[in-house]
């Protein structure tokens, strides 16, 4: 058995000289790592046919810490602050991730308080993560005011996050055990009045953005995913559910208290940038529908179940949790000799590492401003992709 | 010569006067001017690049909403985010292809120091500062948007009192933006005046050539660019 | 299909597979040699129809002096999970590729690569993921030393 | 009844353009006529200055409150001196040349396009007397002149050797060109109308009625036209297609630093000065105050304020509605941009023009008393 092991000026070779100075030739480019459409920092090359996209090679990285190998250093408590800084934009859903798996691992019992709490703020932060993802859509595609329009709805989600937990982004927040704060007593009046805002800046979203007759130029039938495609090529979340596949964890395998409250499974018919799109847009209403259920059937009881900073024992053997973040399956691979308190490994599967090499399918043969549209569609976060 | 003159001018009877003002003028408008390199890796872009002109916060208030995607038209960068081994070249390349004057802005705490990911990380940069020369630190992990502005101020307040064209080139090091608690830039004032003028004054252009970052550059570019 | 049933279901099929214990879902174990065919196997059946590779990473054994690849599969037309594991020597890591049956895993397994150095044997396109292509060592081993690297005191 | 009837009941004006008086002068006093030269440069260039301040100060500031924010508030009461810090500091930043670009034509590329725009400046009627010369061929010369503009956009992005820059100057030549015919189809349909191509000629050709409601339907077809074609020439959003910062970087100046990259900046600027100026004198009647027929008092009340101002108001009006687009529409993709140049824009131009021939032909308009 012979491995030939490759690097990317294998496969990144200018063009050779063509026998015709008139002839056309293909071109690379590199766009990012430093480049608008990066969002963090992603290096595309694209072999291009004049506007012409042949090929897209990513090339990751540029952010890889090295998360795995750090958590084999750290106890469980400790590397839930790591999680926060993955998908940042899903932090409180990549600390329950992590918590939900060692919950099951150690065997700890959370009550059902900690679990509507863990459900309300999962859902206020998918919402956010939606919102902040339709402003960047727009920034994407030229529309800079919907980019403002995002983020100032996204500060408003943030500050009730900021008042119950005391950080904007990285919250680390849902512990093995339970939450770290208790919500407030004013917390459900307020979240009642951002549910009644919420869904009144939705609407204005769709008149603002999905009603324009440009933008759904730039996205209908462009970048279609077939949903076998989508499904070997590992994508989950809005990407794959836009391709009309119902495969959401919420509803699969639930978790929290996502079986006591009623939503529906948004799909797309064609698995283009629009029913991307107009997924993401649908299931913002449907988490409004989800806190609307909750906020007032939080159940009285305590917010954590262990004492603080009570060790964790994590039994000998391979543990593997997964919930639905706000871009897919969020896995965790949490590996245990049983004797020491760090793991022996800990893998994340993370969504947008799947969902990242889905523009390798999608892209050849669009134009390069339609790489934009592809790639805002699928909703990357890039820390998360390299850990 | 362009560069000798204001010194020649200097000496001319009044010439004194005219270049204390042209140097008031010039960093009048280079400090209410600042337009940001986007340049967010990480969580902090968020924060630091993207909820600082957006509503609520508004960095356009400043006049430093002109964010530049190009490196040779932004006047600082921001740096927000933790960088690693594989992007540290890349990111000396940006900075020197940023035109004079320039200005780095380290945020978070990935930036200052590596923050979360000081140990155990094989690939993480404990610090921009190892790779261009940074003016001011805004610390948090990540830091409010409120911190961005504390970082523009003092950027501001660092340009005003530091630059002047009689020495073209020359300009102030660091103003450190984590002091100990209790002290405030307007109590040491004096010191770090001192300081500055003493020792700790940076000849820009020496420096570019002499950062073993730029040979590294050099070395990464011969290795990685094709020649045509 | 439960757990147990899936789990003896595809020992069943006689293709080398037994049962992975200590691991809190459907697993087996499989030797290198019988991966692809098990795998193709897993995706084709109708009664099994793995069309999803969730996951594939790897775990470094070093007493043992092994590595072993974890493929984590899902199915959305059964919803049932398996686990397959499979072990190799640390010495000369080589198995071979399950990327011409889940195309996800061309880049799952240059992520293992890149970090572990297991080599995958009918890899199309075999390259660093993370890391320059000059890195020296695989930083996920257990073994890997790098001076600049901080240990956090004790 | 209309500005002309009472501009002629108050004697003969003086309206004699600068460019008029330094020929006159020339046989007589050459120095005169240099003098005359000199004070229209001067005017031009104080022109360029205030009003690529001016607008890119508006253009943030509308900007912000679009997007509840405030714009620039710290430099000045209420940021006025934004931009005249943004300009110091761009007179005096690095002038960076790369090493590997074509140096020359580096150097020559934004001056092409900053006078392509300033050039138009000149014949523009601001007010009956101010006007630096009137071209008896305005029009055309205006056509011919911004199409020069592309010019340094495609010298730029070339000689930058970046391949963002390339991409995007050759976007922006096949745009501005192929927008150019559309523009130009509905330039020459208030050409047909006004029977002259001088611009202070079709401004007094408005004294009856401006040409958007004048010709019906036609004068507005050409209108709707003419502004979406020239948002296209001055790459605004949504055709911001060559400079398409999410795409291309920043497009053709990519690689301009410091002043240079001011010359782009502030021509675009100027250039959307220079479409709202051209289409309020073609089409909404130029420094012509606003008036209704009949309604003596607000005509009287209308003419009491400068026709300086009238035209100013128009243009200002015009320059909103401009960045009105820019804040709300998203960008085109440079296909999408093509088809609708050559498969709606310019086959209805010429249907346009068509109908305008027949209306000139049976002399068809409302308000045509004279």
């Amino acid at each position: 058995m012979t491995v030939t092991i490759k690097t990317l000026n294998d496969l990144v070779r200018p063009p050779t000289a063509a026998d015709s100075p008139m002839a056309t030739q293909e071109y690379f480019v590199n766009m990012g790592p430093q480049h608008p459409i990066a969002h963090g920092s992603l290096r595309l090359v694209l072999r291009l046919d004049g506007e012409t996209v042949r090929q897209v090679i990513p090339v990751p990285g540029f952010v890889h810490r090295g998360l795995e190998k750090m958590a084999e250093h750290l106890n469980p408590r400790q590397i839930i602050h790591l999680t926060d800084r993955m998908d940042y934009l899903s932090a409180l859903m990549n600390n329950w991730a992590f918590s939900k798996t060692v919950e099951k691992a150690a065997g700890i019992a959370t009550s059902a308080r900690i679990e509507t709490i863990r459900t309300l703020m999962a859902e206020l932060q998918r919402l956010q993560s939606h919102v902040l993802w339709w402003g960047v859509l727009g920034m994407d595609l030229g529309a800079l005011t919907a980019f403002l329009y995002g983020f100032r709805d996204r500060e408003i989600i943030g500050r009730l996050f900021e008042e119950t937990i005391g950080a904007r982004l990285t919250m680390n927040y849902i512990q093995p055990g339970g939450v770290m704060y208790d919500i407030r007593a004013d917390f459900a009046a307020k979240v009642k009045e951002l549910i009644k805002y919420l869904t009144r800046v939705i609407g204005e979203y769709d008149i603002l953005l999905s009603g324009n007759a440009i933008l759904q130029e730039r996205l209908r039938r462009i970048g279609i995913l077939s949903a076998e495609r989508a499904l070997s090529l590992g994508c989950t979340g809005p990407v794959l559910r836009g391709s009309g596949v119902p495969y959401d964890l919420r509803k699969v395998e639930p978790y929290g208290v996502y079986d006591k409250v009623e939503f529906d499974v948004v799909i797309g018919t064609q698995g283009d940038c629009w029913d991307r799109y107009c997924v993401r847009i649908e299931e913002m209403r449907q988490s409004i529908r989800i806190v609307e259920q909750l906020i007032d059937a939080v159940p009285e009881g305590p917010h954590m179940v262990m004492k603080f900073g009570a060790k964790i024992k994590i039994p000998e053997g391979m543990h593997y949790g997964h919930l639905e973040t706000a871009r897919g399956v969020l896995g965790v691979l949490l590996v245990s000799d049983g004797k020491s308190d760090a793991p022996q490994r800990v893998h994340f599967r993370s969504p947008n590492f799947n969902n990242l090499w889905a523009i390798t399918a999608i892209a050849p043969g669009w134009r390069i401003a339609d790489i934009i549209a592809i790639q805002s569609s699928l909703d990357l976060v890039i820390p998360d992709i390299d850990r | 010569m362009t560069d000798r003159l204001p010194a020649i001018v200097e000496r001319v009877p009044g010439g004194a006067i005219l270049v204390t003002s042209l140097d008031a003028l010039m960093n009048w408008s280079r400090s209410n001017s600042l337009w940001p390199l986007a340049f967010g890796t990480k969580c902090c872009a968020i924060e630091m690049l993207m909820a600082t002109g957006a509503p609520h916060q508004d960095m356009s208030r400043f006049g430093a909403e002109v964010a530049r995607q190009s490196p040779r038209q932004a006047d600082f960068m921001v740096v927000a985010g933790a960088i690693v081994k594989k992007m540290a070249p890349r990111m000396r390349m940006l900075y020197e292809q940023m035109a004079e004057p320039r200005y780095v802005m380290a945020t978070g705490s990935c930036a200052i120091s590596g923050g979360p990911f000081m140990y155990n990380s094989y690939t993480i940069v404990r610090g921009v500062d190892e790779i261009v020369p940074v003016d001011v630190y805004v610390p948090g992990c990540p830091p409010r948007p409120e911190a961005f502005f504390w970082g523009l101020l003092a950027l501001q307040r660092l340009i005003k009192q530091g630059e002047t064209i009689g020495r073209p080139g020359i300009r102030r090091k660091p103003v450190l933006a984590a002091l100990p608690q209790g002290i405030t830039i307007e109590d040491i004032r004096e010191e770090v005046r001192r300081v500055l003028e003493e020792e700790n004054v940076v000849d820009v252009a020496h420096e570019a050539h002499a950062k073993i970052w730029t040979e590294r550059v050099k070395q990464w570019m011969a290795k990685h660019l094709y020649k045509p | 299909m439960d757990g147990q049933a899936l789990v003896q279901a595809v020992i069943g099929l006689g293709l080398g597979a037994r049962n992975r214990e200590k691991v809190d879902r459907p697993a087996l174990e499989v030797s290198p040699e019988n991966l692809p065919a098990l795998a193709k196997r897993l995706r084709q059946d109708p009664a099994l129809a793995f069309d999803m590779l969730l996951d594939h990473t790897a775990i470094d054994w070093l007493a043992e002096g092994v590595f072993e690849l974890v493929y984590n599969l899902y199915s959305t037309v059964h919803g049932h999970h398996l686990m397959v594991t499979t072990r190799v020597p640390r010495g000369s890591p080589v198995v071979p590729t399950v990327s011409d049956i889940w195309e996800i895993a061309q880049w799952q397994e240059r992520e293992v690569f890149d970090l572990f150095g297991v080599q995958y044997d009918g890899h199309p396109d075999l390259r660093r993921l993370f890391l320059e292509d000059d890195w020296p060592g695989f930083p996920l081993r257990k073994d890997y030393t790098d001076e600049d690297m901080l240990r956090l005191p004790k | 009844m209309g500005l002309m009837t009472i501009l002629a009941a108050a004697g003969p004006w003086p309206v004699k353009t600068v460019a008029a008086r330094a020929a006159d002068a020339l046989p007589g006093s050459l120095w005169l006529s240099v003098a005359y030269m000199a004070i229209a440069l001067l005017a031009v260039a104080g022109l360029v200055a205030v009003l690529g301040m001016g607008l890119i100060y508006f253009e943030r500031k509308v900007s912000g409150h679009f997007q509840c924010r405030l714009g620039p508030m710290r430099v000045g009461p209420h940021g006025i001196l934004q931009t005249v810090a943004d300009t110091v500091k761009l007179l005096i930043k690095e002038d960076i040349i790369p090493q590997k670009a074509d140096q020359a034509m580096h150097l020559v590329a934004p001056m092409f396009s900053m006078a392509a725009t300033v050039l138009v400046l000149a014949v523009l009627p601001y007010s009956p007397v101010l006007q630096i010369a009137d071209v008896n061929i305005g029009v055309l010369y205006v056509t011919a002149v911004s199409g020069l503009g592309v010019i340094g956009i495609l010298l730029g992005g070339w000689s930058s050797n970046n391949k963002w820059s390339l991409i995007g100057a050759m976007r922006a030549a096949a745009q501005i060109i192929s927008y150019e015919i559309s523009a130009t189809l509905a330039l020459l349909a208030v050409v047909l109308f006004a029977g002259t191509l001088s611009l202070a000629g079709i401004v007094q050709s408005q004294a009856d009625g401006w040409w958007i409601w004048r010709a019906p339907g036609v004068g507005l077809l050409a209108f709707i036209i003419y502004i979406i074609a020239s948002t296209a020439e001055i790459n605004r959003t949504p055709f911001d297609i060559p400079e398409g910062e999410s795409e291309l970087t920043a497009g053709f100046h990519t690689e301009y630093s410091g002043l240079r990259f001011s010359f782009f900046f502030l021509a675009e600027f100027i250039n959307m000065f220079v479409v709202a100026a051209l289409t309020a004198t073609l089409f909404l009647g130029g420094w012509m105050p606003f008036m209704i027929g009949g309604l003596e008092t607000f005509n009287g009340v209308m003419a009491l304020v400068p026709p300086s101002l009238w035209f100013l108001l128009k243009t200002a009006a015009l320059v909103f509605v401009l960045m009105w687009f820019r804040w709300t529409f998203p960008r085109l993709r440079v296909d999408q941009m093509m088809r609708l140049e050559w498969k709606f824009l310019l086959p209805i131009g010429f249907v346009n023009l068509t109908a305008a021939a027949v209306l000139v032909l049976f002399n068809a308009y409302f308000f045509s008393g004279r």
